[in-house]
């Protein structure tokens, strides 16, 4: 039984390790769409639930599957077969080529990983292993943007691992128990709630923890931006359902403020993303806004347990949703960068038109159908907020739509630079594929979901107005990326420079008394000495000795 | 009233007193080296006046007579070196000086707390007089109460020749450390002359010490100014091929006493137990051993060094 | 008042002299008479411990032992003026 | 069946080494042989007499029968079986040593010539210190040991030796002299001279002033600081195996009968066993800065000996007044530490010497040769000499700062740290110049100089580094006749 | 159930006759050291596997000889000592193979493993030691062993480094000695005994406690180079790779560590100790430590210095595992003790591979090393995100038991210091990471060295290291592994209850 969990993990580490040997390269590059397929047929065949332990492995993990993650695991498996696809023609046998595999199997590894381990250990091990292995993704390009994007990353990486890590700590020794279940069900402090959502936050790049998110998208190659926006970062959210007590305790204040940031995170986003000129940038931000709407929705589950089941399923469609259609688009990006011809640009435009229109919420997609089955959803949640969240929710709408105009202008003007070996038609199949994936996911996702496609079927129909409003977001364009501006490579040394002064003084000091005593230590023996063997002074002492004893007995005998 | 014997032990200890410092202060050495031989003279005269013959009879023939000829000797050998050790600071001087008052004034207090005449050993050596073999006390005490302490004072003797003979090369080109040419004939007549005397003395001393003072160390330093005699006279000159011989009679003494010592052991008697019978011969032997190592030893540390230094390796280290 | 404190004394006047002589004097044929001086003073000491009120016989063990000390006094002696002749020699051939 | 007559081992550890001084006195050719048959005779009767002594317990001779205080008593307990175990070990491995250092092609006839029987003379003075329970007789064995340790100091006849020696010469008849008058002291008050005497005595002022004589003339033979003066010239101007000899079992001659006396003589006051232990710290300072500041091997090494003498009186003084009842324990272990490190480490440096061809510490690392062997061997000396566990000179460290601190001696623990600190420091001079590799103008070749000689010093230093395992064994066996407490 | 057969001494003697051998042997035979030095490892590795099993079937070894009245020399094999031969055992084998492959052609070989050999017998004697007394011998042994091996190259800057090295590691033995004492004449033994001996003691006197609390751990901080007693471990980083790895991974660190542990469980007691307030001054220091350690690294430049000043910062959460008093924590300390060791010796393998294969010594030139020497660096980069503490590595495990205790303990302020802690490790290891793999090699000046193709020997081991790194992590819940054999020692160490 435990090969059924193992497989899907073992094969992209196994692939990975062989990258060591220059002969098995191009077998392993041809293998690499069907990396993550032992995952989709997992995914797809697995029982539910289902769990298996291994009591040796990194103080005794557990695998399993449920309902919730098996949506996960779907998805996040043929993205990352998408992907694969991809990166095969993109860098199959350049440069960089061994490097990228490495990481992007790594990368593979965790992401699945982190979706069947039942511990909070292990868990962890895998959200470790994605996020620092994302980073040889991220600066795959070698460039001076890749670098700052990366540093960028990393900082921002470290910032949630640490977070993450004190939280499941907290939560374990809260809940007494390192099973995911266990920390679900158990009552949780605030303080480790705040840390792991602030830990997942940062993967999922909610205000303002997202200032890693849009650069690193641009910076990334098109098949390592599709998994790092589609996959990855749904591993944010994913965390959350895995760990927090969603639905059984109520935190009003996390969600308050969760609620607060993702409504602003929507619209800022926009508004950054508007003014960037890089298409992969921009939608970068459009993925920023997008867990925006997700944040709002966990908001709510946290304000409201009662709501949370509803939410649940909205929540786990809005992530399918979003990473077909985000995954659809980086890749049509790239087979748009990839077209030499004027045609086949045009051919690829509308290739890509169609995940940006279900993205904005075109009728009858996915984006539209997530939409208000999530405003139905808040529907259930707190009163005070609705309001507002209608509002907002709307206008997100919107915003996206606006954004996606963005990305098509800058993607005409700026298409991403694909490698010259790259073959345009190697593209297309895996593009397509997600393309179509995400046009038909509300089709098949009553039967792809199951219970979990009650509320998304039930949604009520689209509102269209919100697209005359757009025109007067564009105002906030003006805000521009000035968060850019501040480099992370102060960070280090501001914080040690005192320390090595301090400690540079010291040593100074330290020396210069030593010299100075080394001094006065050489030449006062020398000195004395030289007197006293010229003054016979040992001689003298012979009386001096005499003297004393005397003295000393003379005492004794009064 | 005073005694006069008590006014001339006064007297006679300021002389030596002052003596002493005069030894110490008087800028010729040769003066120095004169003035030392009349304090060691006094010195033995302080002692007959204090009832120790023996003692005074030891300190006029080696600790004054030896002595004197060593200084001697070596002043002749070194008597062109220049004064050219500079002298300690005035200071350190005064301070030496004031220290050796209070050692002084330490120790005369203490003499002084201390009641004279405390009873010792002289009564138990009075009562094994008659189990010693000798009539002599001091002979008893030397040669049997604390013959250990005499064997071992023979060996400080034996390892004296030793280091002088390893120590003292000679001078490579120096004239001879001996007297001879400036003494002339007169004390080359005077030695033929007084030899055979002196030798008759120093034997009747030894003969004489079992009973009455004198012994083997005064009969031996007695022998040795036979020997030294011969040797400022050139009437014997030492050769490299009298070395094996001089090295027996040197160890003579050591051997013929230790051997005594150890033989007499066994049969429930312990090293230095002499049989009863045989107590008074064996010491008599063993003096006899002695004072001829000691004469010969003495005679060869006034000598000083081993015969073959200059002929074959000179002063060559 | 007697003669073995007189010369007790004495000898301890004669010892610290010596002392005084060893610790100052700089000519090395004068420290070895500033020693010979310690030694007799020494032997003083020893023969004023034997002494007893002139019609008791003196006790003869210090004798004894002050004999021994003369002997290995001029021993020591003997010694210390093989050395100062042997580094008259050297220093002399050290000059040339 | 004919009785065997019982040898009796005081006597003959005595008398052996002096026939071999005869014996090689007179068979100058033969005296190497002759000196290392009588040193091996020794070590197995010194060996009988340990023997004895743990079976039996204390044994006394009573030379001539007639029993102290008329006679002279031998007497073998713990404490002097011990350290005449110590100078017969040492002294047959110096011997040993010596083999090779005055061999034919290294040394004048001379050196052998009068080497052996002025060692065996030593020895003879030595083993009659141990065993000697008389001042008097004491003094002359001092006699015996400082002649014959004057003569192996000018061993090598060259000036610097003979100015060192002469010095060492007044030093040594001073320290006599003084030791003497004390003796006339004790006569006058006790009338006797053996140590029942003076156990017995009630304290009056001629024992202090005999005190005051003895304590000055002994720490002038033993080198205490400030009286140290002629030690390290001396010591570091003698060939190679004197030099062994004159700082392992010279030095300790004197140091034993101070031992001794310190229990005999007069309840020590307070006040004097702080003035005893604050002249061992000066020793331990000033030696340790001059060996910091010595510029040759040897000198080094003989500087250190003032220090490491330091750390013996510090040793006695450890636990104050109360405590010198105990505290012998510490200092005895610290001498036997002591004499065999120290005599390893002269051998060694000796050795070091002969293959370089100098002993500049400065210099040392310049050389393409590195007698590896020997070097080792002065580590290892090092190594005990500084007190480093499991060595000897640790055991004897333990047990002195164990004593300080029971007593609340805080002092006493801080100066033994500080000498070991600075015995590390100036040790590790050395030790930086036989790992030095980056100065020599030709390469290194690889394990040089390396020859028979240097088993002797390694032995030594073996045996300083692992005797410390059975100090406990070595404790219990300087008890054994209550060396301090009960009667003589 | 306790057995006095002879295997613990067996264990000892192999690389204590071993070091006599090897430098005695001529330069030129290094077929004849190899073998010896590879048999004798191979040998104790064995023997201490046999040791390890009986030791966790219950029996003790305890082996005794008494070298000042009442003051044994005791050799005694507890799981505690297990865990820390063993750690021995096994780096030994691989650095000795490194070692060999390092040193091939250099001066002074015999010397080299001589030394080496004692290093490890003084290790296992550290390891082995049933009281204080025994412990302090074989520490100053290990510093005797180790100076050779510091300033191997003979050089005025090695020797000016050995210098400090001996300074302060001597300084620590002798104040250590002095702790010992203290020990003996406070409570009269100086034994090992689970539970303390000084309960009696502490009850009267405190202040002596807590004041021979302070010297002890000032001895042994020295050699655990704790602030301020550590600068001699950046200097002594002269040394040759292997030995930089050995010191730091196994022998000198660990042995201040493994005292610092002996000492609060098993002479004060974790309860006394508690009481008397030692273990939260312990944990300051050790907090203070980690964090200066991490930041001084930060600044640095040359790789092993660089490494160095993280295992100053490492070798602390040993400290401070035992100081935070709860069972949890000192599971992740002693974890760590082993953990540390693997990855550290790993790094510094490396590290060594990087200077003897590229000349390349500083971080600001290992630009693009990854891509020319990928195996070392991977398992570079393993150790290092083990370091910085990322599952499912070896590291993780032990920060995590670490943290987990001290929330146990009641001692929050442990998680933000455990995370400082790693994001400093981040702060230092993902640049040298980021360089490795994702810069593209510096064109070579003209001055570079010639790059010299690594054989097996120097790349196998760090490896295999690597390999344990994971395993030690990823399997740590399996039997016999680091962390299970940690709860087999706590168990003993703290009352059952405890649990």
């Amino acid at each position: 039984m435990k090969i059924v969990f193992i497989l899907p993990l073992l094969l992209p580490t196994l692939l990975a390790m062989l990258m060591v040997f220059p002969a098995a390269r191009p077998f392993i590059w041809r293998l690499m769409p069907l990396a993550a397929l032992p995952a989709l047929l997992l995914a797809l065949l697995a029982p539910v639930p289902l769990g298996v332990r291994g009591d040796w492995l990194l103080m005794g993990a557990s695998f399993g599957l449920d309902e919730v993650s098996r949506l996960f695991l779907g998805f996040t498996a043929l993205l990352w077969i998408a992907a694969g696809a991809a990166a095969r023609e993109w860098f199959s046998g350049t440069p960089g080529e061994r490097g990228f595999a490495v990481c992007f199997l790594l990368a593979m590894t965790g992401n699945l990983g982190l979706i069947i381990a039942q511990d909070a250990l292990g868990f962890y091990a895998f959200f470790a292993l994605m996020s620092f292995a994302s980073y040889g993704l991220v600066v795959q390009a070698r460039s001076q943007a890749a670098f700052e994007a990366g540093r960028l990353y990393i900082a921002f990486v470290i910032l949630g691992e640490l977070a993450l890590f004190a939280g499941l700590a907290l939560a374990a020794s809260e809940a007494g128990s390192r099973l995911l279940a266990d920390l679900r069900s158990a009552e949780l402090s605030g303080l480790s709630a705040s840390l792991l959502l602030l830990g997942f936050s940062v993967k999922l790049g909610i205000m303002p923890l997202h200032f890693w998110l849009p650069p690193a998208h641009g910076a990334a190659p098109v098949p390592a931006s599709a998994v790092l926006s589609g996959a990855m970062i749904k591993a944010g959210l994913f965390g959350m359902l895995a760990t927090l007590p969603l639905g059984t305790q109520a935190l009003p204040d996390h969600g308050t403020v969760m609620m607060a940031t993702g409504l602003v995170t929507i619209f800022a986003a926009v508004l950054l993303g508007l003014s960037q000129d890089n298409p992969k940038t921009v939608l970068g931000f459009s993925s920023v806004s997008q867990m925006g709407l997700i944040a709002l929705g966990l908001g709510a589950g946290l304000m409201a347990p009662a709501a949370w089941p509803a939410l649940l399923a909205v929540l786990v469609f809005m992530a399918a949703h979003h990473a077909l259609a985000k995954g659809a688009l980086f890749l049509g990006a790239g087979l748009f960068g990839a077209q030499t011809g004027q045609s086949g640009r045009v051919l690829a435009l509308i290739i890509v038109a169609v995940p940006a229109l279900v993205l904005a919420g075109a009728p009858a997609t996915s984006g539209a159908l997530a939409k208000e089955a999530l405003k139905s959803a808040l529907a259930d949640g707190s009163e005070a907020w609705l309001p507002w969240l209608i509002v907002g929710l709307t206008l997100s709408g919107l915003a996206t739509t606006l954004l996606m105009a963005r990305f098509g202008i800058t993607l005409w003007r700026k298409p991403p630079a694909a490698p010259s070996i790259a073959v345009p038609e190697g593209l297309v199949l895996s593009t397509l594929g997600l393309v179509m994936a995400a046009a038909a996911l509300p089709f098949i996702w009553p039967t792809a979901a199951g219970p979990l496609a009650a509320p998304i079927s039930a949604a009520g129909p689209t509102e269209t107005w919100p697209l005359l409003l757009g025109a007067t977001l564009a105002l906030g364009a003006w805000i521009r990326a000035r968060a850019l501006a501040v480099g992370p490579q102060v960070f280090r040394d501001q914080i040690a420079r005192p320390f090595v002064r301090v400690a540079k003084g010291a040593e100074k000091f330290v020396a210069r008394q030593r010299r100075a005593a080394a001094r006065i230590g050489r030449r006062a023996p020398a000195i004395v000495g030289e007197r006293a063997s010229h003054w016979r002074l040992g001689h003298t002492a012979v009386a001096a000795l005499i003297v004393m004893v005397l003295i000393i007995e003379a005492n004794g005998w009064k | 009233m005073i005694d006069p014997l008590l006014l001339f032990d006064v007297i006679l200890g300021l002389a030596i007193v002052s003596l002493a410092v005069t030894v110490l202060v008087v800028r010729d050495r040769f003066a120095m080296i004169v003035l030392v031989i009349v304090f060691g003279l006094m010195s033995a005269l302080a002692w007959v006046r204090l009832a120790a013959p023996d003692v005074a009879l030891a300190e006029a023939a080696i600790g004054t007579g030896l002595t004197g000829a060593l200084l001697l000797a070596t002043w002749r050998q070194v008597r062109t070196e220049p004064e050219r050790w500079p002298a300690l600071p005035r200071g350190v001087m005064v301070i030496n000086m004031g220290l050796c008052a209070l050692v002084l004034a330490g120790l005369v207090g203490a003499f002084l707390a201390t009641p004279l005449g405390t009873p010792g050993l002289g009564v138990a050596v009075a009562d094994n007089l008659a189990d010693s073999g000798v009539e002599h006390p001091v002979t008893a005490v030397l040669l049997n109460f604390r013959a250990y302490d005499t064997l071992m004072e023979v060996v400080v003797l034996l390892v004296a020749v030793i280091a002088v003979w390893m120590i003292d090369r000679g001078v490579s080109q120096a004239p001879q450390p001996t007297l001879g040419p400036e003494l002339g004939d007169l004390p080359r007549g005077f030695a033929r002359l007084v030899l055979p005397a002196i030798t008759v003395i120093g034997a009747y001393l030894l003969w004489v010490g079992t009973s009455a003072p004198g012994g083997a160390f005064q009969g031996g330093a007695v022998l040795a100014a036979v020997g030294i005699l011969l040797l400022l006279t050139q009437r014997y000159q030492p050769q490299p091929s009298h070395r094996p011989l001089a090295r027996g009679v040197f160890v003579l003494g050591v051997a013929g006493f230790a051997a005594v010592a150890l033989l007499v052991a066994g049969g429930g008697r312990v090293p230095f137990e002499y049989p009863a019978d045989h107590a008074k011969t064996l010491i008599l032997l063993i003096e006899g051993l002695v004072t001829l190592s000691i004469a010969a030893t003495l005679a060869a540390l006034f000598h000083g060094r081993e015969p073959e230094a200059i002929s074959t390796q000179g002063g060559r280290s | 008042m007697s003669t073995g404190l007189i010369f007790g004394l004495t000898g301890l006047g004669v010892f610290v002299v010596g002392l005084c002589g060893a610790l100052v004097l700089v000519d090395p044929l004068r420290r070895v008479l500033a020693l010979k001086l310690c030694s007799v003073g020494a032997g003083f000491m020893l023969v004023v411990a034997a002494w007893k009120a002139p019609p008791e016989a003196p006790d003869p063990v210090p004798h004894a032992l002050v004999i021994t000390g003369i002997v290995v006094m001029i021993s020591a002696t003997a010694v210390a003026l093989a050395l100062i002749r042997r580094l008259h020699t050297l220093e002399h051939e050290h000059h040339d | 069946m004919i009785e065997m007559p019982a040898i009796d081992w005081l006597t003959a550890v005595v008398f052996a080494p002096l026939a071999g001084a005869i014996l090689a006195f007179l068979l100058p050719r033969q005296a190497h042989w002759v000196g290392v048959g009588a040193v091996v005779l020794t070590a197995l009767m010194a060996s009988a007499l340990v023997l004895q002594v743990l079976t039996e317990g204390a044994v006394v001779t009573p030379l001539g029968n007639w029993g102290a205080p008329l006679g002279i008593d031998l007497r073998a307990d713990g404490l002097s079986a011990t350290l005449m175990a110590m100078t017969t070990g040492v002294g047959l491995l110096v011997s040993l040593g010596a083999l090779n250092s005055y061999a034919h092609h290294r040394a004048p006839e001379r050196m052998r010539r009068y080497f052996w029987p002025l060692w065996l003379l030593l020895l003879s003075g030595l083993n009659g210190v141990y065993l000697s329970t008389d001042l008097f007789n004491l003094y002359v064995m001092l006699e015996v040991i400082s002649l014959a340790a004057v003569g192996l100091t000018v061993l090598s006849g060259r000036i610097e030796a003979v100015r060192a020696g002469l010095e060492y010469m007044y030093a040594s008849i001073l320290g006599a002299l003084l030791f003497l008058l004390g003796v006339g002291f004790v006569y006058l008050e006790l009338g006797r001279l053996d140590f029942a005497g003076l156990l017995a005595a009630p304290p009056s002022p001629a024992l202090g002033a005999a005190l005051a004589l003895m304590v000055a003339g002994l720490a002038l033979k033993t080198a205490l600081f400030p009286l140290h003066v002629w030690l390290p010239q001396a010591h570091a101007n003698a060939t190679a195996p004197a030099s062994a000899l004159l700082s392992a079992l010279v030095v300790k001659a004197s140091l034993y009968i101070v031992l001794r006396l310190a229990q005999y003589l007069l309840p020590l006051s307070e006040v004097l066993v702080a003035l005893i232990g604050l002249l061992g710290v000066g020793a331990i300072l000033w030696g340790s800065i001059q060996a910091l500041r010595a510029e040759r091997l040897k000198l080094l090494v003989a500087w250190s000996t003032v220090a490491q003498i330091g750390l013996v009186f510090v040793a006695f003084a450890r636990a104050g007044a109360d405590g010198v009842a105990e505290s012998w324990k510490a200092a005895a272990l610290l001498m036997l530490a002591h004499a065999i490190a120290k005599a390893a480490m002269f051998l060694a440096a000796g050795r070091i010497k002969e293959e370089i061809g100098h002993d500049r510490i400065r210099e040392l690392d310049r050389s393409p040769v590195r007698p590896t062997l020997a070097q080792l061997s002065f580590a290892l000396a090092a190594i005990s000499l500084v007190g480093l566990p499991p060595s000897l000179g640790f055991a004897g460290k333990w047990i002195l700062m164990e004593g300080a601190m029971t007593s609340g001696y805080w002092h006493w623990i801080a100066v033994t740290m500080i000498a070991t600190m600075l015995s590390v420091a100036y040790f590790s001079r050395v030790l930086t110049g036989f790992l030095r590799f980056d100065r020599q103008r030709t390469t290194v070749g690889e394990h040089q100089g390396w020859a028979l000689a240097d088993a002797a010093p390694l032995t030594l230093a073996l045996c300083a580094l692992g005797l410390g395992l059975l100090a406990a064994p070595i404790l219990a066996f300087m008890n054994i006749g209550y060396p301090f407490g009960g009667a003589p | 159930m306790n057995n006095a057969s002879l295997l613990p001494l067996i264990i000892l003697l192999i690389p204590l006759c071993a070091a006599p051998v090897l430098l005695a042997l001529p330069e030129r035979s290094a077929g004849l050291r190899t073998a010896i030095n590879l048999g004798a490892a191979l040998v104790k590795v064995l023997l201490v596997a046999w040791l390890s099993w009986k030791v966790s079937q219950g029996v003790i070894y305890d082996l005794r000889w008494t070298v000042l009245p009442g003051l044994d020399l005791n050799l005694q094999a507890d799981p505690l000592a297990i865990l820390f031969i063993a750690l021995s055992a096994v780096l030994w084998l691989i650095t000795t193979v490194y070692a060999v492959g390092y040193l091939e052609k250099g001066p002074h070989r015999a010397r080299f493993f001589g030394f080496f050999s004692l290093c490890v017998a003084a290790t296992v004697g550290i390891a082995l030691a049933g009281n204080l007394f025994t412990f302090l011998l074989f520490y100053e042994m290990l510093t005797l062993a180790t100076y050779p091996l510091v300033i191997h190259y003979g050089t005025a800057a090695a020797l000016r480094a050995g210098r400090i090295y001996l300074i302060y590691t001597l300084g620590g033995g002798l104040v250590l000695l002095l702790g010992t004492l203290g020990l003996w004449v406070l409570a009269g033994s100086t034994d090992f005994v689970p539970g303390g001996i000084l309960e009696g003691v502490a009850e009267d006197t405190p202040l002596a406690a807590q004041l021979l609390f302070a010297v002890l751990i000032i001895g042994l901080g020295v050699k655990a180079a704790m602030v301020p007693l550590h600068s001699w471990l950046p200097v002594a980083m002269v040394a040759p790779a292997p030995v930089s790895a050995l010191l730091h991974a196994v022998a000198v660190v660990k042995a201040g560590a493994f005292g610092i542990i002996r000492v609060v469980y098993e002479v004060y007691g974790i309860e006394t100790a508690q009481a008397l307030g030692l273990t939260t001054a312990l944990a300051v220091l050790a907090a203070i430590t980690i964090l200066y350690g991490s930041i001084r690294a930060l600044g640095q430049d040359d790789i092993k210095r660089r490494l160095a000043w993280s295992t100053v910062s490492q070798v602390s959460y040993i400290a401070l595992g035992v100081a935070l008093a709860s069972p949890i924590a000192a599971m992740g300390a002693l974890a760590h003790l082993i953990h540390q060791g693997i990855m550290k010796i790993t790094l510094f393998m490396v590290a060594g591979n990087l200077a003897e294969g590229l000349g390349i010594k500083q971080v600001s030139r290992m630009n693009g090393v990854g891509l020319i020497m990928p195996g070392s660096m991977a398992a570079f980069t393993l150790a290092a995100l083990g370091m910085i503490g990322l599952p499912p590595l070896a590291g993780f495990v032990s920060k995590w038991y670490l943290a987990a205790g001290g929330l146990d303990a009641g001692q929050g302020w442990v998680i933000p210091l455990l995370l400082g802690s790693s994001l400093l490790n981040a702060a230092y290891f993902l640049p040298m990471l980021h360089r490795a793999w994702f810069r593209q090699p510096d064109a070579a000046p003209q001055d570079a060295p010639v790059r010299r193709p690594i054989g097996w020997m120097l790349a196998a081991p760090p490896t295999a290291t690597a390999a344990l790194v994971l395993v030690a992590g990823g399997l740590a819940n399996a039997p016999f592994s680091p962390l299970e054999w940690t709860r087999f020692i706590v168990t003993l160490e703290y009352s059952a209850e405890a649990f």
